[in-house]
C-alpha cells in the first residue's frame, strides 16, 4: 500500500512562487457564495392536497392498479409509473409505523424541543406512511403501532399548508400489532 | 381568477456561503492580485498561461513555474452586460472581454469599465483597474479600463 | 469508440417527447411518467421488458439534491430495475445505455431525461457550472459567453449578421409545424431578423435559443429485438463523445474540435447525411457546428426548430436523437446525425449517426 | 457475445480528513488519480476516456464539475461521463467505467469519486426545507433510524451490536493510513457512552464528513496480462433501484438489494457467499447496516447476521469474513468516493496489496455501495484469478 503522506512522483515538483510574493503570507482560501432562487410551485395533485389542509382534510391518491392509496399524493403509482387522478378523503387518524427519536435541532425548527419524535403516520384508509411530529405523551411511551391522531391548529390559524396540523397524540385505542403495523399491513392484506 | 384558486407559489432559496481552498498554484494568484499584481504560468513549450492553472490545460501535466506578466492588454472579444447580473461584482452595466495580458499567451475572461458599448473595440488596448480593499479574489480586481485614459488621468 | 462496424447493431426504436414554455399542469415526474408510458406503449413493451435504464437530469437545475430521485417514480421501480443516472443531458444516458447494449447481456434499454428551467434563473445556475475560483465568481451568463464566441467569428469574417439571421429564420420556419416548438413563426422575413435589437451584443433576441420545460423518453433495443418492435428502427451506425479544455481564453473559441471529433468517431463522413439535428444555444454556435461536421445545403438541418425553438436544458440532446429518430422511423429520412453539447462555448460535444434499412 | 474480462490495474486515494486545505477541487482529483496511474505504470496519454462520479453538485456549489475538472484530469479529446446515483455513486461509477471496456468501446479508463465537503456543509445540502411541508426530517441519520428500529425489534438484535460495529471498523481503520478517523486510544465503553443523535443511532455509530477522493485505472484482459503488479479482475458487476415509499415496500431488507447481490454472486458463480468470499467492503454508512446487508447480501441468514458481529466472523483479527478491513465508511466518508473506496478496497485485497489491513491469501472480494433510502444500489466480485 503506497504512503498516503508523500505526494506521487508526478505532483512531488516544488511550485515555484514568484519572489515579489514569496514571503508574504499565501491566500490560502477564496469566498464564493452561491444564491439560487427557485420558484416552488407544487403540482396540481398536490396543489389540491394542501388546499385541502385549509378544511382539516387529508387527501390521498388511489393506484388505478390495485387500489393501494398513497398520502401525500405523488400524481404517479411508483410501483408501476402510471398516473393517479383519483383523490380520496382520509380520516385524520392512524398508527405509528415506526418512528425516531431525534437529539439534534434541526435549522429553521426553533420551536421543537429537544429531543423529539418524528414518526411514520399511517392514516386510516392509507398504504403508505407520511412523517409527522408526534407529542403529548413521553417520548419513552412512543412504540410502533400506536394509535394517533391529529392536532390541528386554531381554525383562524389555518392556512394551505401540512403544517396545519401540529403534531400527533395518542388516541389511547389499542395499539395495532407489530407485524400488521406500517408498510407490514400491505403484505398482511395481500397474503 | 380567485385568490383561492391561484396557484399556490413559494420561493426556495438555495445558498450557502462556500469557502474554497485554493492549493499553492491559484493561492499565489490570489495573493498576487492582493498585492495589485497578475501572475501567469508556464507551459512545457514557454507559453504563458494567465490566469494559471496547476496543469496543462490540454495535456494536464503539473505546471510549477509562476512568472510576473505586464497588467495591461488587448481585447479579444467583448459582449456587452447590461443589466448586470445580480451576484456579480459590478453593479454598472460593463463589458466582459476575453482579454490578453501583454506578456501571456492565452486570455482571461473579466470585466471592461467603459460608459457604453459604443466604447468597446476588439483589439482595443486595456489596462487593469483595482479596488481599494483586497483580500485575495478575483473580484480584487475591479476590471479593466482603456488604456489611454489612464495615461491621461 | 474505434471500429464502428464491430459493434452490436443498436437502434431508437420509440421516441415520445415534450417541450412547452412553462410546465404548470403537470411536475417532471408526472410529465415523465406519461411520456414514457407512451414510449412503452407504442412498441408494446412494459418496464419488465426493459434490461437497462437510464436517466439525466440536474440537482442544480430543479434546485433540490438527488432530484432524479422523485422521478424514479414516473419509471414504476418496482420490482426492482437495472438503472443509472447522469448528472448529464440525456443524449449521455442513452451513450451509456448504448454500451450497455453492447456487452450484449440485454436487449432493450429506457432511457430519459428532463428539465424545468422556468423553476429559477438557467442563467445564473448555468454560471456555477464555470471554473469555481477564476470565471464563477464572476458570474458570467452562458448567453454573453456565447456571445464572445459569436463575435470572435464574425471579427474574423468566419460568418456574418446575415449567415446568423438565416439561422434564426430556419429555426423559426421549421418550428411551425412541430408543437415542442416555443419559438416559431410561419412568416417571419430576413429583414424582421436582421432589424432586431441587439440583446446580448453582437446577438439579437432569436439568435438565442429559447429556454423551455420539457422532456423526452427513448427506447434503444438491439438486433432482432428491434426489427420486432419497430418496423423501421433507427439504427445507431455510430456514436461518440468528447469534450475540449474547460478553459476559454485557452481555446479557439470560432471552432469546437471536440465536436468534429466525435463526429468523425461516430462516421459522419461515411455516406451522405439527409438531415441533422444540431444543439446551440445560439444561431453562431450552429453555424460553427455545421461546419465542424462538414454539412451543405443536401443536409436538412433542424427541421423540428432546434434548440433555438425550444432548449430545455438536460433534455435538448436527446431530444436532437429523438427528433432524427423519429424521421427514420416514419421513413421521411434515411441517414441522420443528431448532436448534443455541454457546457460554455460548445465545450462537450455527442454526436449520434442514425441510418434507417 | 460475451463481456471483455476487465480488471482493476491500478488504485489511488487521498488520505481522507474533514478538510484537504491544501488543495483544490482539482488538486485533490488529481492527486488520487495520479496515484492511481502510477499504481498501473500508465500515463494520462494511454487512457481512453473518464468517467467521474460524486454525489449532488451542492456540496460543492460546482454545477457539473466534471466540465471544468475534463483538463485536471486528463480527458481533453477525449469522452467523459459523470454518473450521480446518490450514496451508491462511487459504485455506479467503478461500474459505469467497467461497461466501457466489458463492451469492448474502451481498453483503459480512468474513474474517480470524489467530495470535497469542507467547502459547505452537507448537512445544508441535504436538507433543503421544502416549502408547505413540515421540516421534521433531520438528515440520514433521521431517515435510517426508523428502519435500523425495524431490524433491531425484528431480528431480536442486543441493542449494543451497532456499537460493536462501530469499535471493530474504527479498529481496522487504525491499520489503514488513508482512513479519516484514527482513534488510538478509543475504547469500546467510549463508544457505547457516545450521545444518542436519533436514537438507536449514537453519535459514534455514524460515519464522519471528509475530503477526499479515490480513483481507479481499469483495463481489458489484455492490458490485465501485460500488467507488472497484480490486477483485480471483475467477476460480476450489478446495479439495482426501485422507487421509495410504497406499500409493502421491505424497508430493511429492500427486494432491489436482493436482487442485486443475487445477479453479482450468479455472475460470479458464487453459492455460498460466506465460504467462497475472503473480505467483504460494504457501504455502513451507520453501524447498524452491517448486520443488516450482511443478511440481505446472503452472506448471513436472515435475522442472524448481527450474530456475525457478536462471535467476531466480521473482525479483521481472525474473523471468518472480514468486513470493512479499511474501517468502511464509518472511518472516512468523503459521499461521492465512498462507494467507490468500497470498490478500490475489495480490489486491493485480492491484488494483496492492502497492506496492514490486508486478509491473508484474499483471492476473491466483494465491493458494495448503497443510496437513496436504501433504493440505489452497486456492487461487484473481484477475483485474484480471472474468471
Amino acid at each position: 500500500m503506497t504512503d498516503p503522506n508523500s505526494l506521487p512522483a508526478a505532483l512531488s515538483e516544488k511550485v515555484e512562487i514568484p519572489e515579489s510574493i514569496s514571503g508574504l503570507e499565501p491566500v490560502r482560501s477564496v469566498r464564493s457564495p452561491i444564491r439560487l432562487v427557485y420558484d416552488f410551485v407544487p403540482s396540481p395533485p398536490v396543489q389540491q392536497y394542501l388546499r385541502s389542509y385549509s378544511k382539516k382534510k387529508i387527501l390521498g391518491h388511489r393506484s388505478p392498479v390495485d387500489g393501494a392509496v398513497f398520502v401525500p399524493p405523488r400524481g404517479v403509482d411508483p410501483r408501476h409509473g402510471v398516473l393517479i387522478d383519483e383523490s380520496v378523503e382520509l380520516s385524520d387518524r392512524g398508527h405509528v409505523g415506526n418512528f425516531c427519536v431525534t437529539h439534534l435541532p434541526i435549522p429553521g425548527r426553533d420551536d421543537l424541543d429537544i429531543p423529539y419524535v418524528s414518526a411514520w403516520i399511517h392514516l386510516d384508509g392509507a398504504n403508505v406512511g407520511f412523517l409527522g411530529l408526534v407529542a403529548g405523551c413521553e417520548n419513552d411511551e412512543v412504540h410502533i403501532g400506536m394509535r394517533v391522531q391529529a392536532v390541528w391548529k386554531e381554525e383562524d390559524e389555518l392556512g394551505n399548508t401540512a403544517e396545519n396540523i401540529l403534531y400527533w397524540k395518542p388516541t389511547g385505542e389499542p395499539s395495532v400489532p407489530v407485524e400488521k403495523a406500517g408498510n407490514r399491513a400491505w403484505e398482511h392484506t395481500n397474503e | 381568477m380567485s385568490e383561492l384558486e391561484k396557484p399556490l407559489k413559494a420561493e426556495l432559496t438555495v445558498e450557502y456561503p462556500f469557502t474554497r481552498t485554493t492549493g499553492e498554484v491559484i493561492g499565489a494568484f490570489m495573493t498576487g492580485l492582493r498585492e495589485k499584481r497578475l501572475f501567469g504560468i508556464k507551459r512545457p513549450d514557454g507559453s504563458i498561461l494567465v490566469p494559471p492553472l496547476e496543469y496543462d490545460p490540454v495535456t494536464s501535466e503539473p505546471l510549477t513555474e509562476m512568472v510576473e506578466v505586464a497588467q495591461s492588454g488587448v481585447v479579444e472579444t467583448w459582449t456587452w452586460v447590461d443589466p448586470p447580473r445580480p451576484q456579480s461584482p459590478w453593479d454598472a452595466p460593463h463589458a466582459l472581454a476575453l482579454i490578453r495580458l501583454d506578456g501571456s499567451d492565452t486570455s482571461m475572461l473579466h470585466a471592461v469599465i467603459v460608459g457604453s458599448p459604443l466604447e468597446m473595440k476588439t483589439g482595443m488596448r486595456v489596462t487593469a483597474q483595482w479596488k481599494e480593499d483586497r483580500v485575495g479574489h478575483i473580484a480584487d480586481l475591479e476590471g479593466f479600463v482603456q488604456e489611454i485614459e489612464k495615461a491621461d488621468s | 469508440m474505434s471500429e464502428v462496424n464491430s459493434f452490436r447493431d443498436v437502434a431508437v426504436v420509440s421516441v415520445a417527447s415534450y417541450q412547452t414554455k412553462t410546465l404548470s399542469e403537470v411536475n417532471e415526474v408526472q410529465l415523465m411518467a406519461d411520456l414514457i408510458s407512451k414510449c412503452r406503449n407504442s412498441v408494446g413493451v412494459t418496464q419488465e421488458d426493459i434490461g437497462f435504464t437510464c436517466s439525466g437530469s440536474s440537482d442544480f437545475l430543479a434546485g433540490q439534491a438527488f432530484s432524479f430521485v422523485h422521478t424514479l417514480d414516473s419509471v414504476g421501480a418496482f420490482p426492482p430495475i437495472s438503472e443509472s443516472h447522469v448528472e448529464m443531458d440525456g443524449a449521455f444516458a442513452l451513450y451509456e445505455a448504448w454500451v450497455k447494449l453492447q456487452i450484449g447481456e440485454v436487449d432493450t434499454a429506457l432511457v430519459y431525461s428532463y428539465g424545468k428551467p422556468s423553476a429559477g434563473s438557467v442563467i445564473d445556475v448555468l454560471a456555477t457550472q464555470l471554473d469555481p475560483y477564476y470565471v464563477s465568481p464572476l458570474w458570467p451568463d452562458c448567453f454573453s459567453l456565447a456571445a464572445l464566441q459569436a463575435r470572435l467569428l464574425l471579427d474574423n469574417d468566419l460568418i456574418t449578421l446575415e449567415k446568423m439571421a438565416e439561422v434564426s429564420m430556419r429555426s423559426q420556419k421549421n418550428g411551425f409545424d412541430n408543437p415542442n416548438a416555443v419559438r416559431s413563426s410561419e412568416d417571419v422575413s430576413f429583414d424582421d431578423l436582421m432589424n432586431e435589437p441587439v440583446t446580448v451584443d453582437p446577438l439579437r433576441a432569436s439568435d438565442i435559443s429559447e429556454i423551455a420545460d420539457g422532456g423526452c423518453a427513448v427506447i434503444l433495443a438491439a438486433g432482432d429485438k428491434a426489427r420486432s418492435l419497430c418496423e423501421r428502427p433507427a439504427w445507431i451506425k455510430g456514436i461518440d463523445h468528447r469534450v475540449d479544455s474547460h478553459t476559454l481564453g485557452v481555446r479557439d473559441l470560432t471552432r469546437s474540435p471536440s465536436a468534429f471529433l466525435a463526429a468523425e468517431k461516430a462516421g459522419v463522413s461515411d455516406d451522405r447525411i439527409d438531415l441533422a439535428e444540431i444543439h446551440g444555444i445560439t444561431s453562431a454556435q450552429e453555424l460553427i457546428l455545421e461546419k465542424e461536421f462538414g454539412l451543405n445545403e443536401k443536409t436538412l438541418v433542424n427541421l423540428s426548430g432546434g434548440s433555438l425553438a425550444s432548449d430545455t436544458m438536460m433534455a435538448s440532446g436527446l431530444i436532437r436523437i429523438s427528433e432524427v429518430a423519429s424521421r427514420i422511423i416514419s421513413d421521411e429520412a434515411d441517414r441522420g446525425l443528431a448532436h448534443a453539447t455541454s457546457g460554455p462555448c460548445l465545450q462537450q460535444n455527442l454526436v449520434c449517426i442514425l441510418e434507417g434499412e | 457475445m460475451s463481456a471483455e474480462l476487465t480488471a482493476v490495474l491500478g488504485v489511488g486515494q487521498t488520505k481522507y480528513s474533514s478538510t484537504r486545505g491544501d488543495v483544490s477541487i482539482a488538486g485533490l482529483c488529481r492527486e488520487a488519480a495520479y496515484r492511481a496511474l502510477e499504481d498501473a505504470c500508465l500515463d494520462w496519454k494511454e487512457i481512453d476516456a473518464v468517467v467521474i462520479g460524486k454525489a449532488p453538485d451542492f456540496f460543492e456549489g460546482v454545477m457539473m464539475p466534471e466540465l471544468y475538472l475534463a483538463e485536471a484530469l486528463g480527458a481533453v479529446g477525449k469522452p467523459i461521463l459523470r454518473v450521480h446515483t446518490a450514496g451508491s455513486v462511487g459504485g455506479s461509477t467503478a461500474l459505469v467505467a467497467a461497461s466501457l471496456i466489458q463492451s469492448r468501446v474502451h481498453e483503459k479508463v480512468l474513474t474517480i469519486g470524489f467530495e470535497k465537503q469542507s467547502e459547505s456543509n452537507a448537512t445544508w445540502a441535504l436538507s433543503l426545507p421544502q416549502p408547505f411541508s413540515v421540516s421534521i426530517n433531520a438528515g440520514a441519520g433521521g431517515y435510517f433510524s426508523p428502519i435500523i428500529r425495524q431490524y433491531m425489534s425484528r431480528s431480536g438484535a442486543p441493542d449494543l451490536i451497532g456499537c460493536m460495529v462501530a469499535f471493530k471498523d474504527r479498529q481496522h481503520a487504525l491499520k489503514n493510513p488513508y482512513a479519516h478517523l484514527h482513534q488510538n486510544d478509543l475504547t469500546f465503553e467510549e463508544v457505547v457512552e457516545s450521545p444518542m443523535l436519533w436514537n438507536p443511532i449514537r453519535y459514534s455509530e455514524t460515519c464522519p464528513s471528509s475530503d477526499g477522493a479515490c480513483a481507479m485505472v481499469l483495463g481489458n484482459e489484455k492490458s490485465g496480462d501485460k500488467a507488472d503488479k497484480p490486477v483485480a479482475w471483475i467477476h460480476g458487476t450489478a446495479m439495482r433501484s426501485e422507487s421509495n415509499n410504497f406499500p409493502g415496500r421491505d424497508e430493511v431488507n429492500p427486494l432491489a438489494s436482493r436482487q442485486c447481490a443475487a445477479d453479482v454472486f450468479k455472475q460470479a458463480g458464487i453459492t455460498n457467499p460466506l465460504k467462497e468470499i475472503d473480505a467483504v467492503e460494504i457501504y455502513v454508512p451507520f453501524s447498524w447496516y452491517e448486520p443488516m446487508w450482511l443478511e440481505s447480501l446472503g452472506f448471513a441468514e436472515v435475522d442472524h447476521g448481527w450474530r456475525m458481529v457478536e462471535d467476531g466472523t466480521t473482525s479483521l483479527e481472525g474473523g471468518k469474513l472480514p468486513v470493512n478491513c479499511s474501517g468502511g465508511v464509518l472511518s472516512s466518508n468523503p459521499i461521492g468516493a465512498s462507494g467507490m473506496i468500497r470498490f478500490a478496497e475489495a480490489a486491493l485485497q485480492v491484488r494483496g496489496m492492502a497492506g496492514d489491513h490486508q486478509v491473508d491469501g484474499a483471492k476473491k472480494s466483494f465491493g458494495h455501495a448503497y443510496g437513496g433510502g436504501a433504493q440505489y444500489f452497486a456492487m461487484w466480485i473481484v477475483g485474484a484469478e480471472k474468471p
